[in-house]
């Protein structure tokens, strides 16, 4: 698979609905140690709903259609604050892809960097205070420079995925700022951020789909 | 789990048509029972809207109604409602002097009301926002910004809401509402954990006998667990951090708010005000207005919390002003 | 035990204390904290007291106000108050116009308030006794008078307060917190105990996923222990022997109250309201007043109580009329 | 001991505190079994508040006036069920007792009967009904029998006792008609009545102040 196109999404929602029922309770574990639980049944709730959205776009929807569906229906069903922040990076990367007609790894930079700017803006968190955004902008750079490079889609998303579980391990070293786990303070010092998490197994997702799909 | 529940995953809903089925004077709107609005609104006032998790009630929706709020985006249980709730009470409680959101400091919530109010925008509906960060113990003085609110906001409802049926402007509304919420200070105290009905395990777990000073309504970790002390050490202990940055004159007066987080018998609650009464009284401070009840739950959290007002001439009038909503009625005096 | 409390043996005493200091409008005779009567008595009226253990607030005193009572005898944690302290009570809330004893069926205020009605016959003070047994649990039907009063006791309060404050005499008013007493019907189920201070252990202990259907107030055994079931079932059974008992017709017009003993959060009571609701709605019964939340509760006991007063005309109006005490506050619609 | 003068009851009811604070947790366990917890607690106060009043009494007070004294401090310290039907027989025990300077068998049989009848008059309980009149009624009963016949205090006393240990004994058999226990119907059956554990132990205690001021 050298590019995903509209009509593999469907098929990547659903790998993500599988993934997120998978980890239900992990992330509910991991959301409460510093947190209020509810992350892993807010996740799956949203990738339940966009993975369903999505089967029943008609046929010949746009990339940006799709994850424009995608997007709004999560923030519908999950407005908690990954949630909300998951839809504005869906709405983000669809309005980023207007024009696209495939996802190649050029494209796929795109979907990151816009995912990560929107969530920036809506959640205001500077890189380093422990959040999502701390795999977001490191996934993006990381799809950048493989896009400049002109590196094919699967192993670009592999050396992205490299990046994001080192980033995501970072996030540990991290004292949380945003959200209910700032209130833990020095307590989070050791734990790897719930939302990061999130962000890393969305990235990773992504690529054994493609992978799995391409011949070795 | 010992809860009267049917399926856990219905519980916001079936909650819903129970207050709807009692309370005719509230309805919704959107063809969502979660966006919730007054069936009797004022034209030409000032709407005045909230919004939060659900699992606290009377907060949120509870104060929806005359002297009060206008309506309410309810989310699933300590969930912030969508956006588009938010989006569709504040369209319709809007009588074209604007809306004030006023709802607490947590992530989830500003971030959905950010983008309701970007979307009221473009409606040209004028939007402020007051966000309620009156939890003392959530962070230091100098990082307000940073804290949790809690049942205090109830002072800013109130406020707020006197003023929006006086039949002020929404920059006068705003501007008392910033006030009630500057001059309103909360410490709670917790001495059990809740469930989450989706969840159906206690959220955190405390001792036999352990009590958690400064615990968060979502059961946040507080400022310090310790061994549960008599009601009056307890109360000492908390009102010395209230006292710490209100600094009160001989002949102020405050309103005092002791809210029960659930599972805590009233009888309790007279108890600890009791003590903030003497504690207020030694300082020459009259407490003006005192309400004692729950007003701001943690589903059947063992616990309660103080929230003193720091009252001036407007704030007193305006918090001694009638309201009548299903959760909360007050006669004027 | 999880309690704010300083010495268990001051709890109540402390408790009134800390209500004296919250409400104003509440004071105490004979020198005697226990003796609550209304700092605003109204020349002329017949008066009406109530009294018995603590433990339940807002039952008993928390209905003392406009509208509802004038005094209320209070006792330690589910005990009677002494005769003495009901007498004192009598003696200064009689208007000239008769006073109306309304308290529940128990054995140790019975004894007390016979002799304290003895004592005011002595003064010349015309006594009338109304005895609430609106608990359908605690016994059969051909044997109401054993039955314990419970939560329904609020209707009678609000139909005889409604009754007195409009000018009725001492036998009407009377006939009025009868007929109320006698329709209406209360069914209970308790989810856990409760604790009383100077005891300092549960009163009763309960399987971790069991309920009590018929459980009284004072952890008093009911008709069956069984295990949790969904929340429409609970109701189903719950009503179903309500029904049993209340013959209604098509249109026929009821008062219900949906009541938290203590623990149990309410958004749980809407969940119940709304089945009452709908089984009420296939009766083609009309829900003319509703209230939910704590109205007489068991401490920290989770668990609910339903009960319906079945109306007539006289008793909507009383029912429906305005009140305010520092526990229940009721505009008129 | 033939007699007990005015001036013995202090010790008397010095010596009911002491029975009643020693079975306080006893009765607590007994009324929790199928009641309120509280029979021991109110017991306790309600002695000891007696206790400390008629050692106040001034010199010379008559037995009337000391009973009076205990029962009308008993309504007031503990007005549940049996504290106030025990005060109710103290005051009606007071009244029986107007004239008499000292408490022979004659007047100790009169003492329980006006008790007894207090009792009945003010809680409306028949013999049977398993309450405390189960073993007052007996205990008048025996008394009467023996003041007819002439015995002595002490030996009077000692046989009412045995009575009134075979009357406790005998309502285990009943089934509760009145109070909190009436609730747990059957339940009540094999359990001894706790207010009538109550009417024992002041008779017993009545029964051991004289026996330990009388030489064998
Ligand atoms: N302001 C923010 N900007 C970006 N991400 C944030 C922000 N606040 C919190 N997060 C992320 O959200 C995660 C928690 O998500 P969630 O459980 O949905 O929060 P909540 O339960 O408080 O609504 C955190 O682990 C963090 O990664
Ligand atoms: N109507 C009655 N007449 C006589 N004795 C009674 C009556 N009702 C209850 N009792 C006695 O009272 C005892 C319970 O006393 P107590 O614990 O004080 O009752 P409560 O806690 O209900 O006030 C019972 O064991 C019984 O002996
Ligand atoms: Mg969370
Ligand atoms: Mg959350
Ligand atoms: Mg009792
Ligand atoms: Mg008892």
């Amino acid at each position: 698979m050298d590019v995903i196109s509209a009509r593999d999404l469907p098929g990547l929602f659903h790998a993500w609905q599988t993934v997120f029922s998978e980890q239900r309770e992990f992330l509910i574990a991991l959301d409460g140690k510093v947190g209020d639980s509810d992350l892993g049944i807010t996740m799956n709730k949203a990738f339940a709903a966009a993975s369903e959205a999505v089967s029943k776009e008609e046929e010949g929807a746009t990339i940006a259609k799709i994850l424009r569906t995608a997007g709004v229906i999560m923030a519908k069903t999950a407005p908690s604050t990954m949630g909300t922040l998951t839809a504005t990076g869906f709405i983000r990367a669809s309005k980023a892809l207007e024009r696209a007609s495939v996802l190649g790894t050029k494209e796929v930079a795109k979907f990151w960097r816009a995912f990560a700017v929107g969530v920036a803006d809506r959640g205001k968190a500077q890189v380093g205070d422990k959040t999502l955004l701390d795999v977001l902008d490191p996934i993006a750079a990381s799809l950048e420079i493989a896009a400049a490079s002109g590196e094919d889609l699967v192993n670009a998303l592999s050396a992205a995925t490299l990046v994001a579980a080192h980033a995501l391990e970072n996030t540990k070293s991290m004292v949380a700022q945003h959200g209910k786990a700032a209130a833990f303070q020095d307590k989070t010092r050791g734990l790897q951020d719930a939302g990061a998490t999130v962000g890393f197994l969305i990235l990773q997702t992504m690529r054994d789909f493609v992978a799995s799909k391409t011949p070795m | 789990m010992k809860k009267f529940l049917n399926d856990p995953e219905d519980f916001v809903d079936e909650m819903l048509d129970g207050i709807y089925r009692a309370h005719p004077q509230l309805t919704y709107v959107a063809e969502d029972r979660r966006c919730m609005v007054t069936a009797k609104p004022r034209t030409g006032k000032v709407g005045l809207a909230t919004g939060g998790g659900s699992g606290h009630l009377p907060l949120f929706l509870g104060y929806v109604g005359e002297g009060m709020l206008d309506g309410a985006a309810v989310g699933g249980v300590f969930q912030s409602p969508s956006a588009e709730q938010m989006y569709e009470v504040t369209k319709h409680i809007d009588q074209g002097a604007g809306v004030v959101y006023i709802y607490g400091n947590y992530t989830g919530d500003i971030i959905n009301f950010d983008m309701a109010a970007e979307l009221a925008d473009l409606d040209g509906i004028k939007v402020t926002q007051v966000v309620g960060n009156d939890d003392i113990a959530s962070s230091i003085v100098g990082e307000e910004h940073k804290r949790r609110g809690v049942a205090g906001i109830f002072f800013v409802f109130k406020a707020a809401g006197a003023a929006a049926a006086e039949g002020l402007s929404l920059d006068e509304v705003t501007r008392i509402a910033d006030k009630a919420r500057l001059r309103t200070r909360t410490i709670g105290v917790a001495l059990s954990s809740c469930v989450v009905p989706e969840i159906g395990h206690a959220t955190f777990s405390i001792g036999p006998d352990e009590m958690e000073i400064g615990m968060g309504i979502h059961g946040e970790p507080g400022i310090s667990r310790k061994k549960l002390a008599p009601a009056d050490s307890v109360i000492d202990e908390m009102m010395e951090r209230v006292f710490a940055e209100q600094s009160f004159s001989d002949r102020d007066e405050v309103a005092v708010l002791v809210n029960g987080l659930g599972g805590t018998p009233k009888e309790e609650l007279y108890i600890l005000f009791r003590r903030v009464s003497q504690l207020l009284g030694v300082r020459g401070v009259q407490a003006k207005h005192v309400w004692i009840g729950e007003f701001a739950t943690a589903m059947e959290m063992a616990g309660a919390s103080i929230s003193i007002l720091h009252l001036d001439e407007e704030l007193d009038r305006l918090i001694g002003a009638p309201a009548n909503t299903p959760f909360f009625s007050h006669y004027k005096a």
